[in-house]
């Protein structure tokens, strides 16, 4: 592959929260225009950091990346304002959804829209899209958010990602606390938007067989470090996650005691900026 | 609001009782030495209460996680309890009457504890001015606290202990010092114990601290009544070894805001921080009015100096939380161990205790 | 290299303000001066009475100084230190400059302030000045030999103001089933005249309704309802601050008349009542000096001082407002002390306890105040050695919406109703604090020399 | 207290509401910087000042009345970007006591810099409304009171419209629910702030001269905040509806209770009987009057 349809690279990134707390140590991993790219790995790995990193994210949850290169579409990442990479077409999906509780679904929508300035033609032909990717939208859009269920709001995250026109969807564990099957639809619309749209989706799912079934291709992270980046056919078919399924977590476990890292810095991370998050 | 600093207060070149030592004939020994009576009574007497002060409000503040905005109530309690006891009790001992007003203080603080169990965060904070304008209210409200004084002010009676007067501005210093010492001493120890340890996990989580069995409610009103305790006897040194005449308005929120101030200045949840914070509060407005009249004095006038004075405090206060947020007692341990560093270089600068 | 200068250009300016706070902490003297020094405040929230009060002693000392060389060729000298009115800032003003040499009397203008330095000034001998305020019963000499409520305390303030609304009653069996609201701060100071009022009513057969207004009183809705439902006859304002425009605010708004409310000393400046506006018009005030400049001390000051740029005001408007004249009373009184002293100790610099006896012997009367160009400003003082107060005379003024005018003669508190109880109340300070209770001949006993130097009495 | 007067409690009741709407017009200030950014704004009093100095300053100096008001808003706009540069900024994401004390410091340099600027004067301020009280029914109300809760209502009715109607008013919900979100979809928190502080700003201006005109324009008039604290704690920090009608009950609480219970202890309880009014309520419904928790929770 040349070089210009890489969308995003990440080279080499560490990062850390409150000055101290260690949680990435070298990830890499890069996004071409058009796939659908994976992250997989378990709790703590440093999945969300990751994410959050990309989008230029992790200052405001007292985290900081300490060195490394992130480069989405020529723009220095981390130099960059995350409503700079909004305008850029980055937009980003977080776990946990965080919709605008108290705002009706249709003013989230707007919200995200806000960003990219849009007109009010665009707002309107954009809210249409909207509502046809998502049709039980329509009818809750006088309803706050935060009343609707969560398959609901993680459609309203999702639609107000895209109001913004992005090029690149990063989606935080989508499938987290949903029912099976509102996550299908979940992901076959995301496909239908890489399909027929275009739109590259970089993903972080602790939900391995669901993410491999639906993505091209997949990088693995474990102790902040990526171990593994390959297809989602060869992962499937791979070792590695018929041992991650298995639970038999005997390579990965002794990483992690053997690693130079400490492991318990890493997960107390995670948590804290889950508590954080919330 | 963690700190990975406590964590290693004692963990310097010396032991514990290496500093404590170390402080002690610093401060009884060669203090004394060098201070004339304007360092005694205007610059290390408040500088002893306010640290005492700072020291109560840290525990409830910056280990169990409540914010108070009402310290100077629980100070003008133990000031204005101190001084009834020892009028009303006839042959009660001075230490006596000062060990009771700190436990009124603290019967107060259990009171004024009580929202905690229900409040959080600025709700809390805001209802301890309930606290602070009742007190201040009821003090100048019934004339009986104030033993019918007319202006209703109260003058400090002689300091004895066990027979010794400590009177005069170095007597009255080392008074101060060694309630200081003993209730830092007595807070320090406390940290360190069971019931330190449920003070930090009520702050960081109450979910979780329920969960692996702290007693909340207790530990918060425990709280409440050791820090009210701690700061009703700083009250009595403002009012007895400092000022010596005190109205119940000498305790009005700003000088809780100034506690407050410094706990944050110097640093939540550490004890050195108390001090530090003390010091740069009492001290840094002396030197900039002294150094403003020396040098500017000839082309303004006090007014003009005194509020360029505010806005440089205040400018100062943004910057220093901006710079350093954790406070004076961060910027200790670093320079320290930068210093230390330098010495023993195999030392590692700071390990990660989290 | 560059990180070396920087670091040695730090040094050298650590040293220099190093030497310079060093500098500011010693203090220099010479033989022939008497120093005062002043706790000003010019910030915070009563900075207008502040630069007023300080900005007409200093005024005073000024004049002195450039017109007649000093007292009796002695310059007199200050230092301010700004206290914003906060007590603790005023005890280490204290502090900072009681090391002075040659200090002739302290004069804070601030109840708190003055109560911290009761102690301390006893110790180290030298007079404080507290006039207008103060503690009541400092008035008595014998248990505060160094304090010195000059002009008027609160006790007499009352008794001034029930005689004046006597006097407009036409005479004192006029008051007789009269209804009177005193409205008072919410802090020791407001409430220290209660039992006066409360005595004075039973006397003269008023009655006496007191209501508290809780610091700072920028709220007074529920005072001024009930004061609508009692229909008083009149209202005593003892306010603060704050508390005075919004109390003739709030007045007008519950539709109590001005001119039926009479503000005592602290109630009576131009401060209070311009920002109430024409609320105020009509509002009666009790002072122990006129306001206005056209008495000749201030056209002196006028003329030798702002007229060449060198007055302590900003703003000229200000000068004769009732803080500024105050403030010159003040300077007089410290002056003439010091004059009076000088008289019998000898025309050099004097200790403070030589200046407390020339406070104690200040007897100015009607003649020589004429004398003093104050004829009219104020009206005479006679303190003694038990009497700190020297029974001023006090008058009261109405404001028209621009000015004070006067609207009565000089009227006399009623001393000898106030003296026991003041006596009583003095006692019972010296029981508490075990303070042995002076004679007329401990009052002759001066410490002559400062008190660094040798002590000698004679 | 003698025979119980109905004119009277009526009277008393209308004149607490009055004087509710007079804190509650402080509270919205807090209320508005506290929704948007977190920050428990202590320095709202110190603009207060500072406004209501600068204008009455200008006024003194001549200028025409509408003139002034447009420079001091004008002031006041560039103190809230200032302030956003300067002090929010760089201390994002840092705990909100460290931000409360940092709006302490702020206080102390706006009171200094407005004294400093304008002097130390007390200033009166006529507001062109003439305060003769008029009696209806026999229970007098004070015109100025009636025109403050026009004006205040008239305030807090061009807020809902900007809070509902307009891009950046959606933007401020936005950033008031969910902050990590708001910088997620691309809002820009910074334009934000500083749009929230010009117009705690704008309703630091208006309270300013609502209160100048009670109280004078003097140093005291930043006290008022400590009028408004109970209020907030009563109707939540994040709810302009909880800020009116907290402002209304504790109004109507405090002088019914001075007048009617004040007699019992002595007077002068307003000053305490608010909090432990309000801590009464809270320790009955913790999340406050209006406070936005039933939504948050769902």
């Amino acid at each position: 592959m040349s070089n210009f349809d890489q969308l995003l690279s990440v080279d080499r990134i560490f990062a850390i929260y409150n000055h101290s707390v260690a949680a990435l140590h070298g990830v890499s991993l890069s996004v071409r225009t058009g796939e659908v790219r994976a992250l997989l790995g378990a709790n703590g790995a440093g999945k969300t950091t990751t994410l959050r990193a990309i989008a230029n994210l992790l200052g405001a949850q007292r985290g900081s990346v300490t060195s490394g290169r992130i480069v989405f579409d020529g723009l220095d990442v981390l130099k960059m304002p995350p409503s700079t990479l909004v305008q850029a077409g980055l937009a980003s999906v977080l776990e946990g959804r965080h919709v605008f509780k108290s705002l009706n679904v249709e003013e989230n929508l707007i919200v995200g829209g806000l960003a990219r300035g849009s007109r009010r033609s665009e707002l309107s032909a954009d809210l249409e899209r909207i509502y046809a990717l998502f049709p039980s939208l329509l009818p809750k859009r006088k309803i706050a958010a935060g009343l609707t269920s969560g398959g609901e709001q993680q459609m309203v995250a999702i639609g107000r990602a895209l109001m913004s026109r992005p090029r690149l969807l990063i989606l935080d564990e989508p499938s987290m606390g949903l029912a099976p099957i509102v996550v299908k639809g979940i992901f076959e619309t995301l496909r239908a938007l890489n399909r027929n749209d275009g739109l590259t989706i970089l993903m972080a799912e602790q939900n391995a067989a669901i993410a491999l079934r639906y993505a091209d291709q997949a990088t693995v992270i474990e102790n902040g470090t990526d171990v593994l980046s390959d297809t989602a056919d060869a992962l499937r078919r791979g070792d590695y996650v018929k041992e991650f399924y298995l639970g038999s977590n005997v390579s990965t476990g002794i990483k992690r005691e053997a690693g130079p890292q400490q492991p318990s810095a890493v997960s107390t991370s995670d948590e804290l900026q889950t508590i954080a998050a919330e | 609001m963690t700190n990975a600093y406590d964590a290693q207060q004692s963990r310097g070149l010396l032991p514990a009782w290496g500093y404590l030592l170390g402080i002690g004939v610093v401060a009884y020994g060669i203090v004394p030495l060098l201070a004339s009576d304007y360092v005694y009574d205007a610059i290390l007497a408040p500088f002893l209460a306010l640290s005492l002060a700072a020291v109560g409000l840290n525990l409830l503040t910056g280990y169990a996680g409540q914010v108070s905005l009402g310290s100077a109530a629980f100070m003008a309690v133990g000031a204005f309890a101190a001084y009834n006891f020892n009028l009303r009790i006839d042959g009660l001992p001075f230490i006596l009457s000062v060990l009771f007003a700190g436990l009124t203080a603290a019967g107060f603080g259990v009171v004024f504890g009580l929202p905690s169990l229900r409040l959080k965060g600025f709700y809390l904070a805001l209802s301890t001015l309930a606290a602070q304008f009742f007190v201040e209210w009821a003090l100048t409200k019934f004339d009986w606290f104030s033993n019918y004084n007319s202006s209703g002010v109260i003058d400090a009676p002689p300091i004895v202990i066990f027979g010794v007067p400590f009177s005069g501005p170095s007597g009255r210093y080392y008074f101060a010092l060694t309630v200081v010492l003993l209730l830092s001493a007595f807070a320090a120890r406390l940290v360190n114990t069971q019931t330190g340890r449920n003070f930090i996990a009520v702050r960081d989580n109450e979910t979780a601290a329920r969960i692996i069995g702290v007693p909340v409610f207790k530990t918060k009103l425990l709280a409440a009544a050791v820090s009210s305790f701690i700061i009703g006897i700083a009250g009595i040194l403002w009012a007895f070894a400092y000022l010596r005449t005190v109205e119940p308005h000498g305790f009005n929120l700003d000088r809780s805001f100034e506690i407050l101030f410094i706990i944050i200045i110097g640093g939540l949840a550490t004890l050195r921080g108390a001090f530090l914070g003390a010091a740069l509060i009492v001290v840094l407005p002396l030197v900039l009015s002294r150094i403003g009249t020396l040098l500017l004095g000839g082309y303004f006038n006090s007014g003009v100096l005194d509020m360029s004075q505010r806005i440089l405090i205040g400018a100062l206060i943004i910057v220093f939380l901006i710079v350093e947020p954790d406070g004076l007692a961060a910027l200790w341990i670093r320079a320290r161990n930068r210093f230390f560093g330098a010495l023993t270089s195999r030392r590692p600068a700071r390990e990660v205790t989290a | 290299m560059e990180r070396h200068r920087k670091k040695t250009s730090f040094l050298s300016g650590l040293a220099a303000s190093l030497t310079l706070f060093a500098g500011a902490l010693t203090t220099s003297a010479s033989a022939d001066e008497q120093f005062f020094p002043l706790q000003s405040y010019r910030v915070g929230p009563y900075a207008a009475g502040g630069t007023g009060f300080f900005g007409g002693t200093i005024d005073y000392f000024n004049l002195i100084n450039s017109r007649d060389g000093g007292v009796n060729g002695i310059k007199l000298t200050w230092d301010e230190c700004e206290t914003q009115y906060e007590v603790e800032r005023g005890v280490e003003c204290y502090e900072r400059l009681k090391s002075h040499a040659n200090i002739a009397a302290w004069n804070p203008l601030s109840v708190g302030i003055a109560y911290a330095m009761i102690d301390r000034i006893t110790q180290d001998k030298v007079p404080l000045i507290t006039i207008n305020h103060g503690r009541t019963d400092s008035t008595d000499g014998r248990v505060f030999p160094y304090v010195f409520p000059l002009l008027l305390n609160p006790y007499s303030e009352t008794s001034g103001i029930i005689n004046y609304i006597a006097a407009k009653e036409g005479g004192e069996a006029n008051l007789k089933g009269k209804k009177i609201v005193v409205l008072y701060h919410g802090s020791p100071y407001g409430k220290e005249t209660i039992p006066i009022y409360e005595l004075l009513s039973k006397k003269l057969g008023f009655t006496v309704q007191q209501i508290e207004v809780p610091h700072p009183g920028n709220e007074q809705q529920a005072q001024w309802l009930t004061i609508r439902q009692a229909k008083p006859d009149y209202v005593v304002l003892r306010g603060w601050g704050v508390m005075n425009p919004v109390a003739l605010k709030t007045a007008q708004k519950t539709g109590f008349p001005a001119d039926h409310i009479i503000g005592n000393v602290w109630s009576n400046s131009e401060e209070d009542v311009i920002p109430a506006g024409d609320a105020a018009v009509g509002y009666t005030a009790i002072t122990t000096q006129a306001s206005g400049a056209e008495y000749p001390v201030l056209q002196e000051i006028v003329k030798t001082l702002y007229d060449s740029g060198k007055g302590n005001l900003e703003d000229k408007k200000r000068i004769g407002s009732v803080y500024h004249n105050l403030g010159i009373v003040n300077g007089i009184l410290n002056v003439e002390a010091v004059r009076i002293a000088q008289e019998k100790f000898g025309k050099r610099t004097l200790t403070g306890d030589e200046v407390r006896w020339g406070f104690e012997h200040l007897h100015l009367d009607e003649k020589r105040v004429a004398d003093l160009g104050a004829k009219g400003l104020f009206h005479s003082i006679n303190v003694t050695w038990d009497n700190h107060e020297g029974d001023g005379r006090v008058t009261f003024q109405q404001w028209d919406g621009k000015k004070w005018k006067v609207v009565s003669d000089w009227i006399a508190p009623d001393w000898k109703l106030l003296r026991p109880i003041i006596e009583k109340s003095s006692e019972a300070y010296a029981k508490e604090k075990g303070l042995k209770i002076r004679s007329a001949g401990d009052a002759d006993k001066v410490t002559s020399i400062d008190v660094k130097g040798e002590s000698t009495k004679n | 207290m003698t025979n119980f007067d109905p004119a009277f409690f009526v009277e008393v009741l209308v004149g607490g509401l009055l004087s509710g709407v007079m804190y509650a017009l402080v509270a919205i200030g807090f209320v508005l910087v506290y929704k948007t950014s977190g920050v428990f704004n202590f320095a709202q009093g110190a603009m207060l000042l500072f406004a209501a100095l600068t204008f009455v300053s200008l006024v003194e100096k001549g200028v025409p009345f509408a003139l002034a008001f447009l420079v001091t808003l004008a002031v006041m706009a560039l103190l809230g970007i200032a302030i956003e540069r300067t002090v929010l900024r760089p201390l994002v994401n840092k705990p909100p006591i460290t931000l409360f004390m940092a709006t302490l410091g702020l206080a102390y340099v706006l009171e200094g810099s407005a004294q400093l600027l304008w002097g130390t004067q007390v200033h009166g301020l006529e507001l062109g409304i003439d305060d003769k009280p008029f009696i209806i029914h026999g229970v007098l109300i004070s015109s100025f009171d009636l025109f403050a809760a026009a004006v205040a209502a008239g305030m807090v009715a061009l807020l809902a419209f900007v809070f509902q109607r307009t891009r950046i008013g959606l933007a401020f919900r936005a950033v008031a629910d969910d902050q990590f979100a708001a910088l997620a979809v691309g809002l820009r928190l910074p334009v934000i702030w500083s749009a929230v502080w010009i117009a705690a700003g704008f309703v630091a201006l208006i309270a300013g001269l609502l209160w100048g005109a009670r109280l004078g324009v003097q140093f005291s008039l930043s006290l008022v905040v400590l009028k408004a604290l109970p209020v907030l704690v009563l109707g939540g920090f994040d709810s302009i509806p909880g800020a009116i009608v907290g402002g209304l009950l504790i109004g109507a609480t405090e002088k019914l209770a001075e007048v009617y219970l004040g007699g019992y202890v002595g007077g002068g309880i307003e000053s305490w009987c608010a909090y432990v009014f309000a801590l009464g309520v809270l320790l009955i419904r913790p999340q406050g009057l209006f406070g936005q928790r039933l939504v948050e929770r769902a």
